[in-house]
């Protein structure tokens, strides 16, 4: 009976990660402005977006759900903790979970997790396209190599894990996790002291919020050389390395987005919600042009993309959740429809299915140049084999462990 | 009821308090019309049961009820002349009345003589003049120059009463509020203190306001004496004549008709309520 | 009014130790459970039953633990978050490793573990006393959130670390995990906190209770009217962990589904904190007032400015609600220091004595 | 017996091996010390003058900093941002002494401590509505405060030792010696150490409650901006810093809540050891991260031994 | 945990000492703290049966003296002997199982609690209903409760404190929280009863009133009491043997009436002969 197709943000622009929480939140805003102001909407149809404040505190995420819940039809859980939290919700409420490039990584399996998603690459993904970077695409050649794992001490930072080990072990370099306690973001000398101590010949950053400021910072005290430290797509936001500035030339950061100030699509969000006054950005700190606002942007689309599948297919105005859910199998966005959209390059092309819920797009490596991010790399896909086993392995524990737990057997790849 | 006698010339009397109530917690009725005064460089002594609201009374002067949830809501109360009740307890320190609070209510971690030296926190008279009040403090209490640098939480309850009095002095007042200052004293150290009380008011003219349940000791040393029972005045008068009285004999000294009672001949009287309010 | 005393008289030492001594806060009672039990399941949403009722009584039994030690026994404690933790734990590796437990028991059981590690952090009280203790109960906070971390073997080497409620059915009817209907695990919570809130009035207005009171206005005093200082002290520890951990496998078992280690870090000890303070130390009804408030106020806040349609968007609204809360915690304490218990307890005075005051 | 070797030897054997690297962890735990120690320090100050437990000195450092910070990128020169900052933390004491403490006076200690930790929670909203989230830079070139840093080479390792943090030892030191000798021998320090004892009684010799806390707060707030200036170079300003409170807390058991001289050794200690321990002991054996009980535990233990802390008052306990 | 007494030691009569027989014998004992010396090898004796003053000029010790007795303080020398054993140490709560119970200098009541709780709390010691039963309340546990309470209620009835049987004692006026102070001491019912300054701060009439008190329960329960007070009327009148202290140190014991007269004690203490 709704008029408008009510998309909930579960956002946090509060509390220690909301530096690099805002941006993001501010980017998937203004791409629904955009669409209502320049389109008037979704095929006609007005999109109300709705954030609800959780300070990335997974408890007031449930309570977001909850309340969101009766009228949403797509739940954006915005932190690993909260996705975890949902997840076996989802087969009760038929709800989808989109998380872009986070959550949990066997979700890909469009089997187990029905109603899960996280376009367009996977943590496991990002783990093992920053192996393939750094070690020019042989992975054997990191032999005996020592590789740091800085990462926030929480469901987000171990994600990884699992799959590092299981290269570690297959490679045979030495890795070392680190972890981070959310207490001690700010003040990392215990960990760059562990760092200098073993001499890593990498150091890979699975961190979030203050923790990346925290530890761009102790690094350049550290001396460590910047280019053999790489991030994950989280690690890769603008404010945290303007801190250092110069002394951070040659960080590294995954990203399946880049940013492109020159695309149409960012001329016409300058042109209807930047200037007509509706963003929320912080235009003095360049945040326009930052990684991830524009990443924000792209997070959007690709659930716009999602809902426009469903409104096409079964022909409606207003998609139902469920509905929303074949959408969301059923995105397509490829370069030629990027384009489309105006946002050339600034996305990883990728299409989704019923057994595919990641896409699996791939990445690029992103630098700083002491100024900005530039993209340093061609596109980077993961190396599958390696990553599916371990999926579908996690992926049957964990429906295991939650039985009785609905499988969807009519997907076939 | 008593009324109390009509207040003599006003500037005659350093402290006058008319007809004050005080609620304690917004519901307990403690004080139900207190009217008192005291002359300039007169000891008015305040006696009564337990209870029957002489600290509230003194706090209630010294602004000191604000800190339990009390407070005065009607009345006034005017000390040199001008009213008082909204004054906060420095002020009226500054202006030369000063409160030593029932129980010793020492700073415990203090030693002594910082404790003394608490006392001349208002006054912006130069070190060498509180120097000198300090050795007099010494020469009245001798007792506390041998525990000088002790922490005061670890004296004896008297050696604490008089610290707390010395600390009184150190303010150098025209005024002490002295709430019960006899209580837990050896019967030497209260004839010693009464002494000092009678001296300064002699010598320096202080004036005083004893809360006493020591009604024998303080009708001898005070001038004037107001009795209050459960919240109002019910008798005042000379101190003299208090004496005199025989209901106070009775009740307050403990001489009936055959000289002093002994305390182990003593029989359950049902003696509430003698004056008729 | 209602409340009259007159034509109530005691006429036996028994009748006066009744619950209720005055037959009118037995009726109000009875008009709360009706409440609880027959008119809330009727009527609450779900959202309701997942926002309100199940936090508030959940929190109000966690408060309850933590009223006996810091409200009763005097010991302040900043660490209930973590014992709340060790219920969990303690109940999901019961579970997990004996699936066939009755759900009931493991939570039962799983209060005698975090009562045993209560017990251990409460030694120190013999010796540390005041905020000094307060600040060690901290150690016992980050200590033991830090090893729900690390110590995989609690979590089941889950790689997420986290731990993650199964289906689990009572009597043919799923009680605990993403199946369970709302209404069920309402009132599985709404009977166990009825019990033991039963047990900890009885147990509070009898010797034991007497003990701690005493201990907690002088401890000093109480050792010399013959009270064991370290047997009540321990006691205090030992009962309020146990009540705290049942809280905290409640808190996983039948409301969140899920749990990482953070969740039971210092932000939980101190709400728990805040409603026994608010609600009122050393009284039970203050839990409940207290969690009433506390967990109630923020969706209220929250939805203010919704049902008044001004647009804001929700950082600003969080930024507000926190502000607002704050400011609200102030403004009771100065109203009412000794909580919402005692302002009720103040109106029914009135009541008592109404239409006569003073 | 190899975990013996593990627990008894090896770290020793470590540290003997790289002692430059020794050093440079001495002297990490050592600047960590000094903050820790300073945030205590505005602990202490609050609790001896009223026995409050500050629990919103963590939040009043963020406040600072970011106020700072604040007016500097409004425009404002540096060198008037700093004496404004100051003008706006005399204003927070004096609301906060205003709104909050007057009409608490004689409360129990509890509700105090739950009064300031509803400051916190009304200064993380305000500060977050006025400054935003987002990390912030510390204008330390600014306020000249100088930023390279010297490298030793001993050992034929290195020990690199920023200057800022150098800066800041000294500062601290500075700021202690001061505060010492205020407390000692002015007449507003004995007010504020009788006022810890007993608030009526206090006023009734005639201290004033009113001015003694607002000058007592603002104090720990002027630390609180420094603490704030200090950290915030290290590690930039934002909410996250909040939970520094926290790692001051175990200070002030070791030191004694209401010693100043505590607060400092107490800060110092548990600095060093804390990272020793992290380093030698907890990450190759416990898995990393020690630090965030460290303290706690060692602070317990020593107060087993002195309930009051290693310089904290002796409670007084008579009958 | 050490065991509660059992309720044979606690009975209060039948330890085999006649009445006017040596109860409590304390014997050389000295107590210092730091370089404070409170007590210098002092001994003195209870007989059972008596009421015994102690007096003194204040900080001269007498409080330490009875914190010494009932196990508060532990003196660096001497020995204790009560009910003819023999300490030196032990825990307050140990000694109120042997038998002593006392009141204190500054009220030290349990402040949030009414009257009557806080005199239930003397018996503490007494009740047993373990905290299962304690939880289920009805049963053993609440026979065992009102079982205590008619005895509390008969001290409430002795002391005419009925009326404020369930006021906080918090609230409670300085001469009534004295009252409670003594019934919560006799809730315990004690061999020996320590009262420190039972009257400070009181008017006549309730010195009177508590004199009676004091003798009634000397007379009627056979109660020995040991007392300390600055009120010399009182002292003179009550006791039956005195014992002077002065710095630390004993000067003056026996009946009232020759310790009066003693010149030691007019210099220290007196001032004027009363
Ligand atoms: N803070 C308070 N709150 C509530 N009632 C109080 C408070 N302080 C005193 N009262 C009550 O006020 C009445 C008068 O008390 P007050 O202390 O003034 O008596 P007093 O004459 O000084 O007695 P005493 O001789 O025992 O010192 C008493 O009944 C007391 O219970
Ligand atoms: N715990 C303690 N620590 C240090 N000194 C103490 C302690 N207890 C008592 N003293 C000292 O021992 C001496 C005797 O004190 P005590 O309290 O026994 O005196 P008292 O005879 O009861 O005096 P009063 O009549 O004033 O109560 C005093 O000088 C006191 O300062
Ligand atoms: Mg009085
Ligand atoms: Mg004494």
């Amino acid at each position: 009976q709704d008029e408008s197709i009510y998309i909930p943000n579960l956002a946090y622009r509060t509390g220690p990660f909301a530096a690099t929480g805002t941006p993001l939140m501010n980017g998937q805003r203004d791409y629904i402005t955009l669409l209502n102001e320049r389109d008037g909407g979704l095929n006609g149809v007005k999109l109300e977006y709705d954030e609800c404040e959780t300070g990335y505190n997974t408890e007031k995420g449930v309570e977001c759900y909850e309340k969101t819940k009766a009228r949403a039809v797509v739940t954006q859980p915005w932190s690993t903790g909260i996705t975890l939290q949902v997840l076996p919700k989802s087969n009760v409420d038929k709800i989808p979970i989109l998380a872009p490039g986070y959550g949990f990584s066997p979700m890909a399996d469009g089997k187990v997790f029905q109603w899960a998603y996280n376009p367009p690459s996977s943590y496991w993904d990002g783990a093992s396209m920053i192996l393939k970077n750094i070690s020019d695409g042989n992975l054997d050649s990191l032999k005996d190599k020592k590789i740091a794992f800085l990462h926030l001490d929480h469901p987000f930072g171990k994600e990884p894990l699992p799959l590092l080990e299981v290269l570690a072990e297959k490679h045979g370099f030495n890795l070392v996790p680190i972890p981070v306690g959310l207490t001690e973001m700010q003040n990392q000398s215990a960990q760059w002291l562990q760092i200098r101590r073993e001499r890593p010949d990498f150091v890979v950053m699975w961190g979030w919020g203050a923790m990346n400021a925290g530890a761009i910072t102790e690094a350049v005290k550290t001396k460590y050389p910047m280019d053999q430290f790489v991030g994950v797509w989280w690690s890769g936001h603008d404010g945290d390395l303007k801190l250092v500035g110069d002394q951070g030339k040659g960080y590294r950061s995954i990203s399946w987005s880049v940013p492109n100030s020159e695309a149409p699509l960012m001329a016409d969000i300058k042109k209807y919600v930047v200037d007509a006054g509706k963003s929320q950005i912080n235009q003095g700190e360049g945040e326009f042009d930052s990684v991830f606002y524009q990443r924000g942007l792209m997070i959007s689309v690709i659930l716009v993309e999602g809902i426009k599948a469903a409104q096409e297919e079964f022909d409606v105005r207003n998609p139902s959740p469920e509905q929303l859910r074949w959408g969301l199998e059923n995105i397509n966005l490829d370069e030629a429809r990027l384009n489309e959209l105006g946002a050339e390059g600034m996305l990883v092309p990728f299409s989704t299915s019923c057994a595919d819920h990641t896409g699996h797009g791939g990445g690029w490596m992103l630098q700083w140049d002491g100024a900005k991010f530039v993209k340093a790399s061609d596109l980077l896909t993961p190396d599958r084999a390696e990553i599916e086993k371990l999926e579908n392995e996690k992926a049957k524990e964990y429906a295991e462990a939650n039985a009785p737990w609905p499988l969807n057997e009519e997907c076939s790849m | 009821m008593t009324t109390p006698a009509p207040a003599p010339q006003t500037d005659e009397q350093i402290l006058e308090v008319n007809n004050i109530e005080v609620i304690y917690d917004h519901v307990i009725l403690v004080l139900k019309g207190v009217s008192l005064s005291v002359p300039r460089g007169g000891i008015t002594a305040l006696l009564g049961a337990n209870g029957a609201g002489k600290t509230t009374t003194l706090k209630a002067i010294s602004n000191l009820l604000h800190a339990e949830r009390g407070e005065v809501t009607k009345g006034s109360i005017l000390f040199g002349g001008a009213e008082v009740q909204n004054l906060s307890p420095n002020d009226l320190v500054r202006r030369g009345c000063i409160q030593v609070m029932e129980g010793r209510h020492c700073f415990g971690h203090l030693s002594v003589e910082d404790n003394l030296l608490t006392g001349a926190f208002t006054r912006r008279d130069g070190q060498t003049a509180i120097r000198e009040d300090l050795d007099l403090v010494y020469t009245y209490f001798p007792r506390l120059k041998e525990r000088r640098n002790s922490q005061a939480g670890y004296t004896s309850g008297g050696e604490q009463q008089m610290t707390a009095i010395g600390r009184a002095l150190m303010s150098r007042p025209k005024m002490i509020l002295l709430d019960e200052p006899s209580m837990g004293l050896a019967p030497q150290l209260v004839e010693e203190i009464f002494e000092i009380v009678r001296k300064l008011n002699e010598e320096q003219g202080v004036s005083f306001l004893l809360a006493e349940q020591n009604t024998n000791v303080a009708l001898r040393y005070a001038k004037y004496g107001y009795i209050l029972e459960s919240g109002r005045v019910v008798l005042d008068g000379e101190a003299k004549a208090l004496r005199e009285n025989e209901d106070v004999k009775e009740f307050y000294l403990g001489v009936g008709g055959e000289g002093r009672r002994s305390f182990r001949n003593v029989k359950h009287y049902k003696r509430r309520k003698r004056w008729l309010s | 009014m209602f409340y009259r005393t007159a034509g109530q008289f005691k006429t036996s030492y028994e009748a006066d130790h009744a619950l209720f001594p005055i037959r009118q806060d037995a009726f109000l009672l009875g008009v709360v459970l009706v409440f609880a039990f027959i008119i809330f399941p009727l009527t609450a949403s779900e959202f309701t039953f997942r926002a309100l009722l199940i936090p508030v009584l959940i929190y109000s039994l966690a408060a309850l633990g933590l009223n006996i030690l810091t409200g009763y026994a005097g010991q302040l404690s900043l660490g209930t978050g973590a014992f709340m933790g060790v219920g969990a734990y303690a109940c999901y590796k019961l579970i997990t490793i004996f699936p066939e437990m009755n759900i009931v028991v493991a939570i039962a059981l799983s209060g005698f573990f975090s009562a045993a590690i209560g017990v251990l952090f409460g030694l120190p009280s013999l010796r540390i006393k005041g905020f000094y203790l307060a600040i060690a109960t901290l150690a016992a906070q980050f200590f033991l959130v830090w090893l729900f971390q690390k110590w995989a073997w609690l979590y089941n080497y889950n790689a997420s670390g986290a731990i993650q409620v199964p289906n689990i059915d009572m009597f043919g009817i799923t009680v605990s995990g993403p199946r369970a209907t709302a209404i069920t695990q309402y009132y599985f919570v709404l009977c166990v906190v009825c019990v033991i809130t039963f047990f900890a009035i009885n147990i509070t207005r009898g010797r034991i209770g007497r003990m701690w009171k005493a201990v907690r206005d002088m401890d000093i005093a109480a050792e010399l009217v013959g009270i064991n200082l370290m047997r009540s002290k321990l006691m205090a520890f030992f009962v309020s962990s146990y009540v705290v951990g049942i809280a905290g496998a409640l808190f996983v078992f039948l409301w969140r589904g899920a749990a990482e280690a953070n969740l039971f870090d210092i932000p939980l000890s101190f709400r728990v904190l805040f409603i026994a303070i608010i609600g009122g130390l050393g009284s039970i009804l203050g839990n409940f007032l207290g969690a009433i408030l506390i967990v109630a106020l923020p969706v209220i806040i929250g939805s203010v400015p919704q049902a008044f349609g001004i647009p804001l968007d929700s950082a600003m609204v969080e930024h507000l609600n926190i502000m607002i809360i704050g400011a609200l915690i102030i403004a009771f304490l100065i109203i009412e220091p000794h909580g919402l218990a005692r302002f009720w307890a103040m109106i029914r005075e009135k009541f008592i004595l109404w239409p006569f005051p003073h | 017996m190899e975990f013996l070797n593990d627990v008894l030897v090896q770290p020793f054997a470590d540290m003997a091996a790289a002692p430059d690297f020794l050093l440079q962890v001495l002297w990490e735990g050592l600047v960590g010390g000094v903050l820790y120690a300073l945030i205590a320090l505005g602990f202490v100050l609050i609790y001896k003058s009223s026995r409050i437990f500050n629990f919103a000195q963590g939040i009043m450092v963020v406040f600072a900093a970011l106020t700072l910070v604040g007016l500097y990128e409004k425009g404002v020169p540096a060198l008037l941002a700093l004496p404004l900052t100051l003008a706006v933390m005399l204003v927070l004491a004096m609301t906060i002494e205003r709104v909050v403490l007057r009409p608490l006076v004689n409360q129990p200690d509890i509700i105090l401590f739950m009064a300031t930790i509803g400051i916190t929670l009304f200064l993380i909203g305000f500060g977050e509505l006025i400054f935003g989230g987002e990390n912030k830079v510390m204008i330390t070139e600014q306020l000249f405060i100088p930023t390279g840093s010297i490298v030793f080479e001993p050992f034929g390792g290195f020990v690199s030792i920023e200057e800022k943090d150098l800066t800041a030892v000294i500062g601290a030191m500075v700021l202690v010696a001061a505060l010492l000798v205020f407390l000692n021998k002015s007449k507003i320090g004995r007010a504020i150490r009788a006022l810890g004892d007993d608030h009526q009684a206090a006023l009734s010799v005639g201290i004033s409650l009113s001015t003694i806390w607002v000058i007592v707060w603002f104090i720990a707030g002027v630390i609180a901006l420094a603490t704030g200036i200090v950290w915030g170079a290290r590690a930039g300003v934002s909410f996250a810093l909040e939970v520094i409170a926290f790692k001051a807390l175990p200070v002030l058991m070791l030191g004694g809540l209401e010693s100043v001289m505590g607060a400092i050794i107490g800060g110092l200690a548990i600095g060093i050891l804390e990272k020793l321990f992290e380093i030698y002991w907890g990450q190759p054996l416990l898995g990393g991260n020690t630090e965030a009980w460290f303290a706690y535990m060692l602070a317990l233990l020593v107060l087993l031994v002195r309930p009051q802390g290693l310089f904290g008052e002796k409670i007084i306990e008579r009958v | 945990m050490n065991p509660r007494p059992d309720p044979g030691q606690l009975a209060a009569a039948d330890d085999g000492i006649a009445r006017g027989g040596v109860l409590l014998d304390v014997k050389n004992v000295s107590l210092a703290f730091g370089g404070v010396k409170a007590i210098t090898d002092i001994s003195l004796n209870v007989l059972k049966g008596e009421i015994r003053a102690i007096i003194g000029p204040n900080g001269a010790g007498k409080t330490s003296m009875l914190n010494v007795i009932n196990g508060f303080y532990t003196p660096q020398q001497g020995t204790i002997i009560f009910r003819g054993r023999e300490r030196r140490s032990m825990k307050p709560h140990q000694a109120v199982g042997q038998g002593i119970a006392r009141t204190f200098q500054n009220v030290a009541l349990f402040k949030g609690m009414s009257t009557l709780d806080n005199i239930m709390a003397g018996r503490s010691v007494r009740m047993k209903r373990n905290i299962g039963w304690q939880m289920l309340w009805h049963g053993p546990a609440l026979r065992e409760e009102i079982e205590h309470r008619e005895k509390v209620e008969e001290i409430i009835d002795f002391l005419e404190i009925q009326h404020i049987r369930r006021t906080p004692v918090g609230k409670l006026p300085y001469g009534l929280q004295k009252r409670v102070e003594l019934g919560r001491a006799l809730a315990m019912e004690p061999t020996l009863l320590l009262l420190d300054e039972p009257m400070a701060g009181m008017n006549l009439e309730e010195k009177e009133d508590m004199s009676r008190f004091i003798i009634d329960v000397n007379q009627q329960r056979g109660t020995t009491i040991a007392l300390i007070e600055h009120d010399m009327g009182v002292v003179m009148d009550l006791s039956d043997r005195v014992v002077v202290l002065d710095y630390g140190k004993k000067i003056a014991d026996g009946p009232p009436d020759e310790v009066k007269n003693n010149q030691d004690v007019i210099d220290a203490y007196l001032g004027v002969p009363h």
